[in-house]
């Protein structure tokens, strides 16, 4: 099979809606699935997902809501869930502002990657209502990631630091 | 004009705000709870915000929050919607103090019309009726009889620590009064450990009926008529109506009249709504002014042709009104059910995810609302789910259409009151116009309350 | 197989709404499951039943529209599908009309319960815009069942016999 | 009043009859083909029958089907709705000799305006503008140049037997006459193996603007004035709106008076439009009547406040107009987007099930549909799948809630012509109203046909 026949194939696929398809032929194997995971079947998540909002991307520039409503611009959540990894917590915004990872803008960064942090450490400030608020670490260890850039708006909710905590 | 408003609000408010400001080409910024995510209010507006988890306290109602993300997103302005912080002077006070426009009045006429006595004496120094009462607590029976006599009789007494029924007491002749007074006292004080008492007019079938209003920064103060909101359960007003069957012409321009000088006697701008206890022979007197857009504004867009959230957003930004009170002509009927997620038969709420929905379409059908396929009605929040608009030449035009749009509304997955709606618009009083704030408890008297009167 | 064989295929499974196919021949396996996983929720079924129509059930005497749409009050399709039994052939009316078992009121009727009949023969009659139109039989064989009753309107694709095919 | 109605239709129309029949108590009858067994008109009707398979000659065209599906369920009238059986004289013919009454102009008045040729030939009798042509094939180059004399360039020559474009020759000025004749006698062999060529005046850039007529059986005709259809693609109208930019009061006052006139002549009832070819300098010539509500009837109620199929099924009950020509008030902007399940590039048809859908609400937005969530866009029928109006106070308002309502609609599953229609709202001739039939070709020049003008 070449590949314009798989694509040939894929098209007939998604016309017809074919979720799961599976041909085996001399020496060749194809699986194709699309869609959510068979064994999980979440019945909202794909009638919803069209409509997952786009959140802070567009914070940088406007979305243009005309592409917002087409179905095919929406598909990626853009809210930054990012699971954390085994052992690693992440540090998200307790509130809407501006992040500094920054006491002033000459001044050393609170915390950088690679550093060993204690509970209770400044981490960054994030500015709301022109306060200052200190976010402080609530567990030790070391900070594997920082997810944003100082002087960005952050939301409630948004991954800050990832923390792969002491055992 | 603005260059970008943040929605302080969620559900369809949010939304209606929404399409204002997309006709008015000015950008949006909507703020969610984690609740929200899905919202179509955060999808459809340009950028969105989440400023909290799901309780109100955290999120919708957390002042800092919703003005971080005006900040962070550059909105020149907020509009609150109504509930939440739509009648928050302390909001209003803040985005001035941040150089962020408060879509509605200043936060002076908002805390004076939020402090019940105190608007009670504005109103009546600017000659707006009040109901007759005595001027505070009756000392004794004596005091009690001859305020009572002065006002006229049918009076009811209330305790001053009072609410929900309790301790009051209709008394409807001279006679009565001295142990009805008696009793009263002691049931106040049994209720909530004081015995004070006062007295008020007694209204019989009272009509609840408002007057929309709209104010510019220039003092010009327009009214745009009536909405009759009788059709309530506890105080939850669930159908209204643009034009009352019961409001003449000369009523209309009385009301009107009344509900302008209530404004400009506290300097009012933006839109606002002067609440009326209306009795049987057409007395009316003020009960609360509502500082915000109303649920029920789209009846009054109706049959007016005005479009209330974007003047309100061009009277903010400075603008003059786009009428003057003899620009405003009425036209038809138009009918509002509230669509609530909540069993029609006990009133239970009940959230859940809409599975299915049908909503009507056709002529003299406007339908606002934040449901969709696939949409959850969430617990934290309030149950309206929709609000249903008809429209026609006259009232019976409206109800019939209200009648097959009621037949078509499927929403699976969650009860709603549309059921209820639906036997509502064949009940002969509703038919006829003959309604009062007591309209629910005769149409289901088995939900009737312990309390007398209350409204 | 080709592309042409395999777009026949889907063709076919997509007019029989097929869901799931599994084909194993010489050297060759192919598997087709369309839609949400079979397993749990079928997302498009329950959404679409409440819609399925009254329908002829509301010829007797009319269904109050409240109670069509309702959602509780249109459970069942009224459509009488009738699966057939295997061997068993279903006569369906190919018109809408009045049925009629009996030539005239005072005649016998045309077929019974147990009658062998052969290709051709007479079964009843459906009144279309005062014209009587004689419905014949298909198949040769024993009438195991009579659907309607005389005098009742019909619609299309209704079931009016069903006969047990010689073989 | 007729107890009980046969909706000879599916999809919106059907709706759009049942929710007229149910606001006047009437019961309704769907017929459904069995690719419909799912649809809404099936569900809300109070009774439904199957008539056939998907085709329609053997479902939505089969007159004995639908006769029979009305004798046994005891309708006392069929509405046709538009397109299929509504323009069937047979079909009125067929219900005059059954004791139904058909929901439409009388047989004659259908048959009379269906034969085109006729048609024009009772227009000018009755002194309606028809455009100026050869009373029939024109023999030789003289006689083509004697009639373009008389009716004054430009002008067009036609294949008698032409269609599509085909043998169609734009001449503007005299001296291209002859040559013109002679290629387009050729053309016309070529094509059709006849040379028959007609001529007629040839309007530039026109405008198609019709006008809504009204009539009862106490030969009472009232117009409710016009609309503007002029954006169409292949002929296919895709927008229209009410009023039209381009026609002032007193064209609509005699453009008006002219429909009157054309259907009084043929003793119209029930509910027509005529149509007229409209060049810039406004002045209108005849086109065609159809005889049957259309699809575009929405703006016209929007902007009169008349419910045209409520009143379609009073007349033919008998009743007189419920106005007079003097009641016919015109308020606000109209516009209708034809959603369409079509690529918006390609215009192929896109059938298929919609998995998720939104569609806008708040104020002046109308929707007619049959869509729902999981519903099927059947490959049987035409792709209309909703009409999107929006009523505002003037038309940038109407424009500015189309744009802000065309934005949120969403059907996933299938591909729909909103994005085209969304675009056109942006469009600097749309906006200023500087339309023609042209327009759509100028809009999307790589989709222009070599056909040379043909509207």
């Amino acid at each position: 099979m070449d590949l314009k026949e798989l694509k040939e194939i894929l098209q007939i696929l998604e016309e017809k809606e074919i979720t799961d398809f599976e041909l085996e032929e001399e020496g060749m194997k194809l699986r194709i699935r699309k869609g959510p995971a068979a064994s999980a079947n979440h019945a909202s998540a794909p009638i919803l997902a069209p409509l997952v909002a786009s959140v802070l991307p567009s914070l940088g520039g406007p979305v243009s809501a005309a592409a917002q409503a087409s179905p095919a611009a929406v598909g990626a959540a853009a809210t930054p869930t990012a699971e954390a990894e085994p052992g690693v917590t992440l540090v998200k915004s307790p509130i809407v502002g501006t992040f500094y990872r920054t006491p002033d803008p000459s001044a050393p960064p609170f915390v950088d990657v690679g550093d060993h942090i204690r509970v209770g450490q400044v981490l960054c400030i994030i500015e709301a209502m022109k306060l200052m608020n200190e976010i402080e670490a609530e567990v030790a260890g070391e900070v594997v990631k920082v997810h944003r850039e100082s002087g960005q708006p952050v939301q409630y909710g948004d991954a800050l630091f990832s923390i792969r905590a002491d055992r | 004009m603005f260059k970008k408003i943040l929605i302080a609000n969620r559900g369809e408010i949010a939304l209606r705000v929404i399409w204002a400001c997309k006709e008015l080409g000015v950008k949006t910024v909507a703020v969610y709870s984690e609740a929200d995510a899905q919202g179509l209010h955060v999808r459809f507006a340009d950028q969105a915000v989440c400023i909290g988890p799901p309780r109100n306290i955290e999120s919708y109602l957390n002042i800092p929050a919703i003005i971080s993300a005006a900040e962070i997103t550059g909105a020149d302005a907020i509009h609150p919607g109504y509930g939440f912080l739509s009648e928050s002077a302390y909001l209003a006070e803040i985005c001035e103090a941040c150089n962020i426009r408060f879509i509605g009045p200043g936060p002076q006429a908002i805390r004076l019309m939020g402090d019940k006595s105190r608007a009670r004496k504005t109103m009546q120094k600017a000659g707006v009726p009040v109901i007759p009462g005595s001027p505070g607590v009756l000392e004794d029976e004596a005091a009690a009889a001859k305020c009572a006599r002065e006002i006229g009789f049918p009076v009811i007494l209330k305790a001053s620590a009072g609410g929900g029924g309790r301790g009051m007491r209709v008394v409807r002749a001279a006679p009565d009064l001295e142990p009805a007074f008696r009793a009263a006292q002691s049931e106040a004080q049994a209720a909530f450990g004081v015995p004070d008492v006062y007295l008020e007019r007694y209204v019989d079938r009272p009509r609840h009926i408002e007057i929309q209003v709209m104010a510019d920064t220039k003092g010009q103060v327009v009214h745009l008529g009536e909405r009759e909101c009788s059709v309530q359960r506890r105080h939850q007003k669930i159908i209204e109506e643009a034009p009352s069957s019961f409001v003449t012409e000369k009523m209309r321009r009385r009301m009107g009249q009344t509900a302008v000088d209530a404004a400009k006697a506290v300097q009012y701008v933006n839109a606002g709504t002067v609440e009326f206890l209306v009795d049987p022979a057409g007395n009316f007197y003020f009960m609360e002014m509502n500082t915000r857009i109303q649920v029920e504004h789209g009846v009054t867009e109706l049959v007016t042709g005005r479009d209330l959230v974007k003047e309100q957003i061009l009277v903010s930004a400075g603008e003059p009104l786009s009428f003057a009170q003899k620009d405003i002509v009425w036209t038809g009927h138009a009918l509002e059910c509230r669509i609530n997620a909540e069993d029609p038969e006990t009133f239970v709420p009940s959230p859940g995810v809409i599975r299915h929905m049908n909503l009507p379409g056709g002529p003299g059908v406007r339908i606002d609302t934040y449901a969709h396929d696939g949409c959850e009605v969430s617990p934290y929040y309030d149950s309206l789910v929709a609000k249903l608009m008809t429209y026609g030449r006259d009232r019976m035009e409206s109800v019939a259409r209200m009648r097959r749009a009621l037949d078509v509304v499927v929403m699976e997955g969650i009860k709603t009151n549309a059921p209820l709606h639906r036997r509502i618009m064949d009940d002969p009083d509703f038919l006829a116009g003959r309604l009062d704030t007591h309209f629910m408890e005769r149409f289901q008297p088995q939900k009737k309350k312990a309390a007398i009167a209350a409204s």
